[in-house]
């Protein structure tokens, strides 16, 4: 306790309170100071309208005691009749075992007849000390704010509060009123993520509007991204030589959404394989990802009309083991030597292994992933990077259809938005920053802070 | 430059031989000097634990469930007094304890030993050599260095390593995944009498079958995890689509809310700045518009960097003009990002290797003590510097 | 020259970034002197966010320590993990561990006997601090314990019931918690724990991460992280703030056991700590002289006691940091006069 | 068939979402939301499984097929087999203390042959394996990081700021700048922390913001059952 004591009495009272026990030292430390301050009155508990539960508004009428510190809050939560009994039971054993012992110690009973004696004493004790409600304080607020708001209740079960007034020499007051019962329920929509769901509702409009619009045939054009081009030659490279290729679909499961796009982008390097019949082998680091891309690969060489030229064996899990996959595949690439090389995917601290051996066996590299942390190392060793979106972008460009493509576009409608909340943000903000030292415009700076809070804080924010 | 293809010419040869003989002549000479190295010691404590037995109360008519405590505890020393064939289990528990420890308790006995000729029986002291874990920490010693290796060439060494690591972690991973979430999670909820026997004891049952009756809805995720297994049955592999589709579908609904409120509005939110900022800095004029000045620019280049980079990443529009301008922008600013993450991970990198020489020269090796494990100071020291 | 580098097999830069870490390991090792270290505001921040955990509820902080890492990163982040609970155990905050990486257990289990069994062996399981181990899932698991901290996590890693668990007392959801301290090393790890626990439920957080996620991290601080540690260079940072500030709160405590009151004991052992060459000077001052003599000879002990070992692996190992960037750097300037050097020749050719 | 492989799992997939993304919004359902996320996890405790048992066919095949490099498939047989019998009968581990009559009542991880092959085997291997990339991160820097256009230069050199000011080399090159002067943030530890806080967060916070709109239009393709790639439908 004595690290704990060093710091405030405010911390210690809230330790103590943690036990019944507790309360009784609390009140005994702040009985010893001077005369207690008066409690606040009219304490007003509301369930917080619009919220997901679990909230309570509490306000209360401020204390007559001047120069206050503050106001400590307490709840009770009322419990169920069975979690109270199993809880009575757990108390009623813990202290049947402490008397056991002392039992044992002081008396020399037998063992069994202690345990037993002491059980019964127990359970009186623990019947008596339940009817008082426990109080577990939430935590204080300075002596000018008469509101606090209780988060992280219970959605099912009632509380009552009380709140005490805490005195410029840290004396407790005596108890405010005691709530009525209040069950902090949620209600059917959480108010707070309406902008949320606005602004998610937009973007995914966006993008199911150009998937339909693309569906129905409208042209869907994408600037040209240079690093593509090298795909197709890569293979061809590849083939030339008479060498594999190599591709890793990262070292994430189907449930990242790189290595679902590396997937497709491995459908059209493999189809171009079968056209080109080069090999193309496709270690990866999670069964999963071995099921969907074997089915990929599949698909692509029925696409390209070689289905006999499929080899599943060439599509293997390794480990999930992050390093016992890399020293598995750097060990397969010095030893086979890869005409190509793809990295498609989530990387880790892998990829600068993997690239660094590719380049030392002399493969063409080709790499794309929205990991930034990696991009530094495949934009220095490899020939071609797709950096981030780039590759998700590839992969809609790749497959060229209109349902990635159309998706595609309904990002780039969520950028415009990004840009637009940005520039009229940026220019609320400066404006209300530049005339907050200006005399003759208190008016506008006062209407731009204002604005610029809405924007932030209601808007942007829950 | 292919290292590890390119044959090598026989002076880089010679030279790698030396290098390696002198690591393993340092070895052969350091164990022989002073202390010696790469020992572990532990201390060994008596873990018996006797059976109280059921005690039945006749007027409630309740029993108490029979317990075990520590036979070297008060109430289990009175109650083997009284009961001398109780029924008694343990095992012996090690810690580990600092060399130094050791030592002391070495020096200690010698003492002993020396001032009285009578106490031949001092007996083996509880700190005592690990054979187990020295053994383990040559292996890992071994292991360290067969890593290593393969930054000279591919060899046996590494790939036995390499190996071993693919087939511990698989397992390792396996037996984590069922003892801390299958046992709690599925067996606890759909079997607790049988988890309770085996596994948790000190868990508690159902009170009721009623309170049992809703964890039978703990069979769908069994029945979807079995069918995720079935995709090791050939003809059965489609089972595993289902298991496959709710990972897939949770996990795009989860972060399709996270990402848009996490990354996408909180970002728009912090990059809504002033681009005149007062600094913080006010001692004199003079630094006062300085620090405006750097705190502005700042805020300036925050947004700028963003809006450029955004257009980088705009695709409806190819990069010409006034766009491929300020596209321009945005790659110079992700250049600087990259190479300020280039540094970072430098820096990552290097402090996992120190860390990993640092094993060898400290626990293994014991050239250097930073954690005072042995107080001792070694004489080898002076030998290698 | 340029031939010579052109060709110069990568086995000796191998070498030479072997040395560029060894010979200051064993330097440092045989010294035991470290270098300097001047906090940047960052980890203050991750400090101070820390110290005032809990103080806006009145009561002890509840800090969630996610332990996200592996032995591959612990180089890295174990001394900033040892830090942390370092710092949390003296100022007497509950510790809440758990992991959502499979061998996180293990990088838990080695702070605590690093730093609690160690050196604050009067922290009780269960009151003081809890393991709850490993759980599958990854950002699934933050979600779950978003709604309710019991449907995941039944039972702690000994296999108690959480409801037998006296700290969990009272703790329902992730929005118990005052502060969540995460160290990670990767997926899942701060990005996720910011996205499904700090944006969505506000609840105050800071990070110790590798170097390879800091800078990717640096967008959400101040906003939904209040603190960042960005690699041994963060660590070593840290590890300096809380080593001193411990011989701080150390003085003060000797202080008040002494009989002075707490304002006054923070104050001179603030004092003590700007110069603790000359605390024997102090006890011998007028400022002293209510002290008895069992006091003065503790603070002087504590002022003179060396740091123990493993609160100084960050910094120790900024030692070796420091020579092998100087070789990139060396290695960068180096590979590219080669190559300019080459493209030059085959200019003229 | 077509039923069984495609449309009941796009149904899941989309169920799936569906409660996830309600849960975010509406408080009630947000107990489904639990119960799908809870259902996932041990669903994923069970790939563990699915990735052991994928490992030990693949082996096994090599083994009894005798293809090249066999003899280290039989090496991971030996450790995958001896890890999963020790850890999960944790041979050598203690019990629970207070249960010391349950054998298999103790920690998993914290004792016994499990720890021993964490401690002397995982532990060392796994460091190691990761420590390598500080040898390959330099011989990198010799011979890929090549300033060979604007670009490149202001990549390395910001690399050099960060190299140099995150270590006691900032303070030796650039300590005779006044802290306290106009350029002081010129120095090289306070310029790496400008570098950090202004360039690099404006540029990773637009990739966020760019990945965060992919992620949101992957995801709905996914729930909405257009993009149905993960079910092996190729492209």
């Amino acid at each position: 306790m004595s690290r704990v004591g060093l710091r405030s009495v405010l911390i210690l009272t809230t330790l103590c309170t943690l036990c019944a026990s507790g309360v009784v030292v609390a009140a005994m430390a702040s009985n010893s100071a001077a005369a207690p301050p008066e409690p606040p009155t009219n304490l007003i508990a509301v369930d917080k309208p619009w919220d997901g539960g679990g909230v309570v508004e509490l306000e209360w009428t401020a204390s007559v005691t001047p120069d206050i510190k503050g106001y400590e809050v307490f709840v009770h939560q009322m419990v169920s009749p069975l979690v109270g009994e199993l809880e009575t039971n757990m108390q009623a054993d813990a202290e049947a075992e402490d008397q056991t012992q002392e039992i044992l110690e002081g008396e020399g009973v037998a063992p069994e007849d202690a345990d037993q004696q002491a059980r019964v004493e127990a359970e009186n004790d623990v019947t008596l000390t339940t009817n008082e409600p426990e109080w577990t304080s939430m935590g204080i607020v300075l002596g000018n704010e008469l509101a606090y708001t209780a988060t992280g209740l219970d959605k099912a079960t009632p509380y009552v509060f009380m709140v005490r007034t805490i005195g410029a020499d840290s004396t407790a007051s005596a108890n405010s009123n005691i709530t009525t019962q209040l069950i902090p329920v949620a209600a059917w929509f959480d108010g707070e993520k309406l902008p949320l769901f606005c602004i998610l509702g937009v973007i995914c409009g966006a993008v199911f509007l150009f998937v339909l619009l693309a569906r129905n045939g409208m042209p869907m054009k994408i600037r040209t991204i240079a690093g593509l081009k090298a795909v197709d030659e890569a293979v061809g490279r590849a083939t030339e030589m008479g060498r594999s290729i190599l591709y890793i679909n990262g070292i994430q499961d189907m449930d990242d959404l790189q290595t679902v796009a590396g997937v497709t982008v491995l459908g059209h390097v493999a189809k171009t394989a079968a056209e080109y019949d080069a090999k193309i082998e496709v270690p990866t680091s999670r069964s999963l990802v071995m099921t969907a891309a074997r089915e990929t690969v599949q698909a692509s060489y029925f696409t390209a009309a070689r289905p006999d030229a499929y080899n599943p064996d060439l599509i293997y899990y390794v480990t999930d083991e992050q390093f016992g996959f890399v020293a598995y595949v750097s060990g397969m690439m010095t030893r086979e030597k890869p005409a190509a090389c793809f990295y498609m995917g989530a990387f880790f601290a892998e990829s600068l292994i993997l690239a660094e051996t590719g380049n030392s066996v002399g493969a063409i590299q080709i790499a794309g992933t929205a990991q930034p942390s990696q991009l530094p190392f495949f934009v220095a060793a490899c020939d071609y990077t797709l950096i981030g979106e780039e590759f998700f972008a590839a992969s809609a460009y790749l497959s060229g259809q209109p349902d990635q493509l159309g998706s595609l576009k309904g990002q780039d409608v969520g950028k415009i938005l990004v840009g637009i909340l940005i520039i009229i943000g940026v220019t609320l903000a400066t404006i209300a920053s530049a005339t907050a030292s200006a005399p003759g415009l208190a008016g506008l700076h006062e209407s731009m802070t204002s604005a610029v809070d809405f924007l932030v804080n209601t808007i942007l924010g829950s | 430059m292919n290292a590890t293809s390119e044959p090598m010419t026989g002076s880089q040869r010679a030279i790698w031989a030396v290098v390696v003989l002198v690591i393993v002549a340092l070895v052969i000479v350091r164990s022989m000097i002073g202390t010696g190295m790469g020992r572990v010691y532990v201390e060994q404590e008596d873990m018996a634990f006797v059976q109280l037995a059921a005690s039945v109360d006749d007027a409630s008519e309740s029993v108490s469930e029979p317990k075990w405590v520590r036979t070297n505890s008060e109430q289990g020393k009175t109650y083997l007094d009284r009961n001398p064939d109780a029924n008694v289990i343990g095992w012996m528990e090690y810690t580990q304890v600092d060399p130094k420890a050791y030592f002391v308790q070495e020096a200690a006995s010698a003492n002993a030993s020396t001032a009285s000729t009578t106490t031949a029986a001092a007996g083996p002291g509880p700190i005592m050599l690990s054979w187990p874990r020295t053994i383990g920490l040559w292996v890992a010693a071994f292991f360290t260095l067969a890593i290593f290796s393969f930054l000279y060439r591919d060899n046996p060494f590494y790939k036995f390593a390499e190996s071993v690591v693919v087939g511990v972690s698989a397992g390792y991973w396996m037996v984590i995944g069922f003892w801390d979430v299958i046992v709690p999670n599925l067996i606890q909820r759909l079997n607790p009498w049988f988890s309770q026997q085996f596994f948790t004891p000190g868990m508690e049952l159902p009170a009721t079958m009623a309170d049992y009756w809703p964890n039978l809805y703990y069979l769908i995720p069994l029945i979807l995890g079995l069918m995720l297994i079935m995709r090791l049955v050939p003809k059965c592999g489609w089972f595993s689509l289902w298991p496959l589709a709710f990972i897939v579908g949770t996990m795009a609904g989860l972060r399709m809310v996270g990402y848009i409120e996490g990354d996408f509005l909180s970002q728009i939110k912090a990059s809504i700045i002033p681009l005149y900022e007062e600094g913080s800095v006010t001692t004199t004029p003079f630094r006062t518009v300085w620090s405006t000045i750097w705190a502005s620019l700042a805020n300036i280049l925050i947004v700028i960097g963003v809006l450029a980079t955004l257009v980088y990443f705009f695709f409806s529009i190819e990069h010409k003009g006034v766009v491929g301008g300020t596209a321009r922008v945005g790659i110079w600013y992700l250049m600087i990002t990259f190479g300020a993450a280039f540094g970072f991970t430098v820096m990552g990198r290097i402090a996992l290797l120190a860390a990993r020489i640092e094993f060898l020269f400290d626990d293994w090796l014991w050239l250097i003590d930073p954690n005072e494990q042995r107080t001792i100071v070694e004489s080898a020291v002076g030998l290698l510097m | 020259m340029i031939k010579l580098l052109t060709n110069l097999d990568r086995r000796w830069i191998f070498l030479a970034m072997a040395l560029c870490v060894a010979v200051p390991i064993l330097v440092i090792g045989l010294t035991g002197k470290t270098i300097p270290e001047t906090p940047t505001p960052l980890a203050e921040a991750f400090f101070n966010e820390i110290d005032t955990a809990g103080e806006s509820k009145g009561r002890r902080g509840h800090v969630l320590l996610a332990f996200d890492y592996d032995p591959a990163s612990a180089g890295e982040l174990s001394p900033m993990a040892i830090s942390l609970v370092h710092q949390c155990a003296q100022r007497g905050l509950r510790m809440y561990f758990m992991s959502l990486w499979p061998v996180g257990p293990q990088m838990i289990d080695e702070s605590i006997s690093k730093v609690i069994d160690r050196h604050y062996p009067e922290l009780v399981y269960g009151e003081d601090y809890v393991n709850l181990g490993f759980k599958a899932g990854n950002e699934q698991v933050i979600k779950v314990m978003g709604i309710d901290l019991t449907t995941e996590f039944r039972t702690d890693t000994k296999g108690t019931p959480l409801q037998q668990i006296p700290m969990m007392k009272g703790m329902t959801s992730l929005e118990d918690f005052d502060l969540i301290a995460e160290i990670s090393a990767g997926y899942p790890g701060t990005k996720e724990w910011v996205l499904y626990s700090a944006t969505q439920y506000n609840i105050p957080m800071v990070s110790g991460m590798t170097g390879v996620q800091a800078p990717l991290m640096y967008p959400y601080y101040p906003g939904q992280l209040k603190g960042l540690l960005g690699a041994i260079k963060g660590a070593a940072e840290y590890e300096s703030i809380v080593n001193v500030w411990v011989r701080e709160q150390k003085f003060a405590e000797a202080l008040v056991a002494g009989g002075m009151d707490e304002a006054k004991a923070q104050e001179v052992a603030a004092k003590l700590m700007d110069k603790p060459a000359q605390v024997s000077t102090w006890t011998e001052s007028a400022e002293a002289a209510d002290l008895d003599p069992k006091t003065k000879a503790e603070l002087i002990t504590i002022a003179t006691a060396p740091i123990p070992g493993e609160f100084l692996e960050g910094q120790r190992r900024m030692g070796p940091q420091l020579f092998a960037h100087l070789l990139m750097v060396l290695l960068i300037i180096l590979g590219n006069v080669v190559f300019f050097a080459q493209r030059r020749q085959g200019g003229r050719s | 068939m077509q039923v069984l492989t495609r449309s009941i799992p796009l149904l899941i997939t989309g169920l799936a979402g569906l409660v996830m993304i309600l849960s975010a919004f509406f408080p009630y359902t947000s107990d489904w939301g639990k119960i799908a996320g809870n259902f996932f996890n041990i669903i994923a405790a069970f790939a563990f499984v699915l990735g052991g048992g994928n490992l030990l066919k693949i082996h096994l095949k090599k083994v009894s097929d005798q293809s090249e490099g066999w003899g280290y498939s039989g090496v991971i047989l030996v450790c995958f087999i001896t890890t999963l019998v020790v850890g999960l009968g944790k041979l050598g581990a203690y019990p629970n203390p207070d249960f010391p009559n349950v054998r298999l009542s103790g920690e998993t991880q914290s004792s016994g042959g499990f720890w021993w092959a964490y401690e002397y085997v995982f532990k060392p291997l796994t460091a190691t394996m990761f420590s390598m990339l500080a040898f390959y991160v330099a011989s990198a820097a010799f011979r890929a990081f090549r300033a060979k256009n604007f670009e490149a230069i202001l990549l390395l050199g910001t690399a050099f700021i960060i190299l140099l000011g995150r270590t006691f080399a900032g303070v030796l090159v650039t300590g005779f700048i006044s802290p306290d002067g106009p350029l002081g943030g010129l120095r090289l530890e306070e310029l790496s922390v400008y570098v950090m806080q202004v360039f690099n967060t404006a540029g990773n916070r637009a990739i966020m913001i760019g990945i965060s709109l992919g992620i949101a239009s992957t995801s709905l393709k996914i729930l909405l059952g257009i993009d149905r790639s993960f079910l092996g439908s190729g492209d």
